[in-house]
């Protein structure tokens, strides 16, 4: 079972490692994004089989971390996105 | 019961493996974003889900296999509502529009 | 080769990608997007490494806060990244001879290190059961080393000193603005409103499991100014002006409270930053605690930046 | 070769990857990434001491972890700081670029364009 889930582990993370490719060649920012949002749940899902081969339990809040911030991010990205111009009806204020 | 519990982990997660090579190929090969964002979805949702299932006979105490599954449904709050952030942004930043 | 070293030698070669592409990448956007995948990403080498604390650490501020302030200070600088004029030829090549210098030594060192590692480790160790923590990496953070983590929180407080210093006069107590034009949607306000919840709890719960296990201030402070800012972001709330008293007032309790503990510490037990035998667990999670809410607004306030609205009265 | 020693080479890897952004990337907030990036290889380095010190139980020595959590959440200060710097410069003077001939007109004409 252990060799199976460490298995499981090396082919998530290869593909990680494929959806990185999109991070990296992007071509629009948003695809960027989209495949780092990939890479966060890709993340998660390598951090648990990781505890479950090792028997650490902490990977878990680890996980629980990464699913938390990797959204926080995309969603950083979303609200500070250029917008249109007629879109931008409030004005920042900058005096 | 202990062998169908190996099944299930090992068929779960296997599932929830080539759902991850699915939404990679997805996201390299598929020809603009929203399509990408489409293959995006099913790894947030069912890849994860899959091996979360997989993985809960193998945690130790109902504590770790509730904050496992805690943990899917904040990925599947969090990857839905930013998937349709992504489509608002794709959507208004189309030249058309 | 055996499985796990396959997955060792995987992660090297994606990190290393990474960190390539941030420096060659051609916008400035598309490498803080980069630069955010590879926090993520390093957090996971941190588990490899057996350091789930540092893990926890790096997730929350290398791919969560920092990405926040990178791509704020993007957007506004977006007009500028034309103007720049790319390094010379015989710049780039020397600069390259010099890093390519720098990373064999580096190299040469790490290949070379001493069999018998020196360690702290057991005098780390010694002195954790009488504190009554579990966590060493806390041990060493609120009792062995101590006055460093107090002089960071020092630093951090200096750090946000700077940046609200660096607006105009005029300015000085006034409104930071986090995005530039804040955007409004449905579905942006559902998440502002799911989140940050689920976010408070999971960092209360950082910082209360830290004292047994991996976790602590500084993670459960990071989710919870992340919390805050996500609230900002989504225009539901405004971050209050820079001069209101309780914000300052909560940004220097953690520290205070730690300095004033320290100090009590040469009437109790004879030793600044020293805690009276048997008190030590209660005085950590005291300190722990107000620091959490210290730490969580200074880096909240830190990645909003200096005041862009004059106060109104 | 074991996964110790591979972290170890891929740090000192990353210092020589952020310290050639730092000093060749034209624009600082790319140099203020690449001071990041140096700043993670050190940190790695420091995790693959303490991981070599694993002694009385632990998996690594924790007082470079302790000291490397401290420096993660000062380099953000540092950055952040950094970064605020940067917006300002652009707001008084038109460009942020560290270059000496855009500086230096920058000093002299105030609603400058570069040349």
């Amino acid at each position: 079972m252990i060799s199976f889930l460490s298995g499981a582990a090396v082919f998530v993370l290869l593909a990680i490692a494929g959806g990185m490719l999109r991070v990296l060649y992007g071509p629009a920012e948003v695809d960027r994004m989209m495949a780092s949002q990939l890479l966060g749940t890709g993340g998660v899902a390598l951090l648990l089989l990781l505890a479950a081969v090792t028997d650490s339990p902490s990977n878990v809040d680890v996980a629980l971390m990464l699913a938390l911030f990797a959204a926080f991010a995309s969603i950083a990205f979303v609200a500070s996105a250029p917008r249109k111009e007629n879109e931008q009806a409030e004005p920042g204020g900058r005096e | 019961m202990k062998l169908a519990l190996q099944i299930l982990t090992v068929l779960a997660v296997s599932g929830g493996c080539f759902l991850f090579l699915a939404g990679t190929i997805g996201l390299l090969r598929f020809p603009d974003t929203t399509t990408r964002l489409h293959a995006l979805t099913k790894v947030d949702n069912l890849g994860l889900g899959l091996i979360v299932l997989g993985l809960l006979p193998t945690a130790g105490s109902p504590l770790l296999a509730l904050k496992m599954i805690a943990i899917w449904l904040l990925v599947q709050l969090s990857g839905a509502t930013v998937s349709q952030l992504i489509a608002q942004l794709v959507h208004e930043q189309e030249p058309r529009a | 080769m055996s499985l796990p070293l396959a997955l060792e030698i995987s992660f090297a070669v994606v990190l290393l990608a990474n960190a390539v592409w941030i420096v060659i990448a051609r916008e400035v956007v598309a490498a803080v997007i980069i630069f955010v995948a590879y926090g993520l990403l390093l957090a996971i080498v941190w588990v490899r490494l057996a350091a789930p604390d540092v893990a926890l650490t790096e997730a929350a501020i290398g791919g969560g806060v920092t990405g926040v302030l990178l791509l704020g200070a993007a957007a506004r600088l977006r007009a500028t990244e034309a103007t720049a004029k790319p390094a010379s030829v015989s710049t780039r090549l020397v600069a390259a001879a010099i890093c390519v210098t720098t990373s064999c030594a580096l190299a040469y060192v790490v290949g070379s290190l001493p069999d018998a590692a020196p360690t702290l480790a057991p005098a780390a160790m010694a002195s954790l059961p009488e504190t009554g923590l579990g966590n060493p990496v806390a041990g060493v953070l609120f009792v062995y080393r101590a006055l460093d983590t107090l002089l960071e929180k020092a630093v951090l407080l200096l750090a946000l000193v700077g940046v609200w210093s660096l607006a105009p006069d005029r300015l000085w107590g006034g409104t930071p603005e986090l995005c530039a034009f804040p955007r409004r949607s449905s579905t942006l306000l559902l998440l502002a409103q799911l989140l940050p919840p689920v976010g408070i709890l999971a960092g209360v719960y950082m910082f209360w499991v830290g004292a047994k296990l991996p976790g602590g201030a500084f993670q459960g402070g990071t989710i919870l100014a992340a919390m805050w800012l996500l609230v900002v972001m989504t225009g539901l709330e405004d971050i209050p002006p820079t001069s209101r008293r309780w914000m300052r007032l909560l940004a220097i309790v953690g520290p205070a409270i730690f300095v004033v503990i320290g100090f009590a510490g040469f009437a109790l037990a004879n030793a600044f930053l020293a805690y009276p035998a048997g008190y030590a667990k209660p005085l950590i999670i005291v300190i722990e605690g107000t620091l959490t809410l210290s730490i969580a607004i200074t880096l909240g306030l830190l990645a909003a930046g200096p005041p862009v609205r004059a106060q109104h009265q | 070769m074991n996964a110790t020693a591979l972290f170890g080479f891929c740090a000192a890897a990353l210092v020589g990857i952020g310290l050639y952004g730092l000093i060749t990337d034209p624009q600082p907030l790319r140099k203020l990434l690449a001071f990041n990036l140096l700043g993670s290889g050190v940190f790695l380095l420091f995790g693959v001491v303490a991981r070599r010190g694993a002694a009385a139980g632990l998996g690594g020595d924790p007082v470079p972890h302790a000291l490397v959590i401290t420096g993660i959440v000062v380099a953000f200060a540092a950055t952040a700081m950094a970064a605020a710097l940067l917006v300002r410069l652009f707001e008084e003077t038109g460009h942020a670029t560290l270059d000496s001939d855009a500086a230096q007109d920058g000093n002299t004409v105030t609603d400058g364009e570069s040349s």
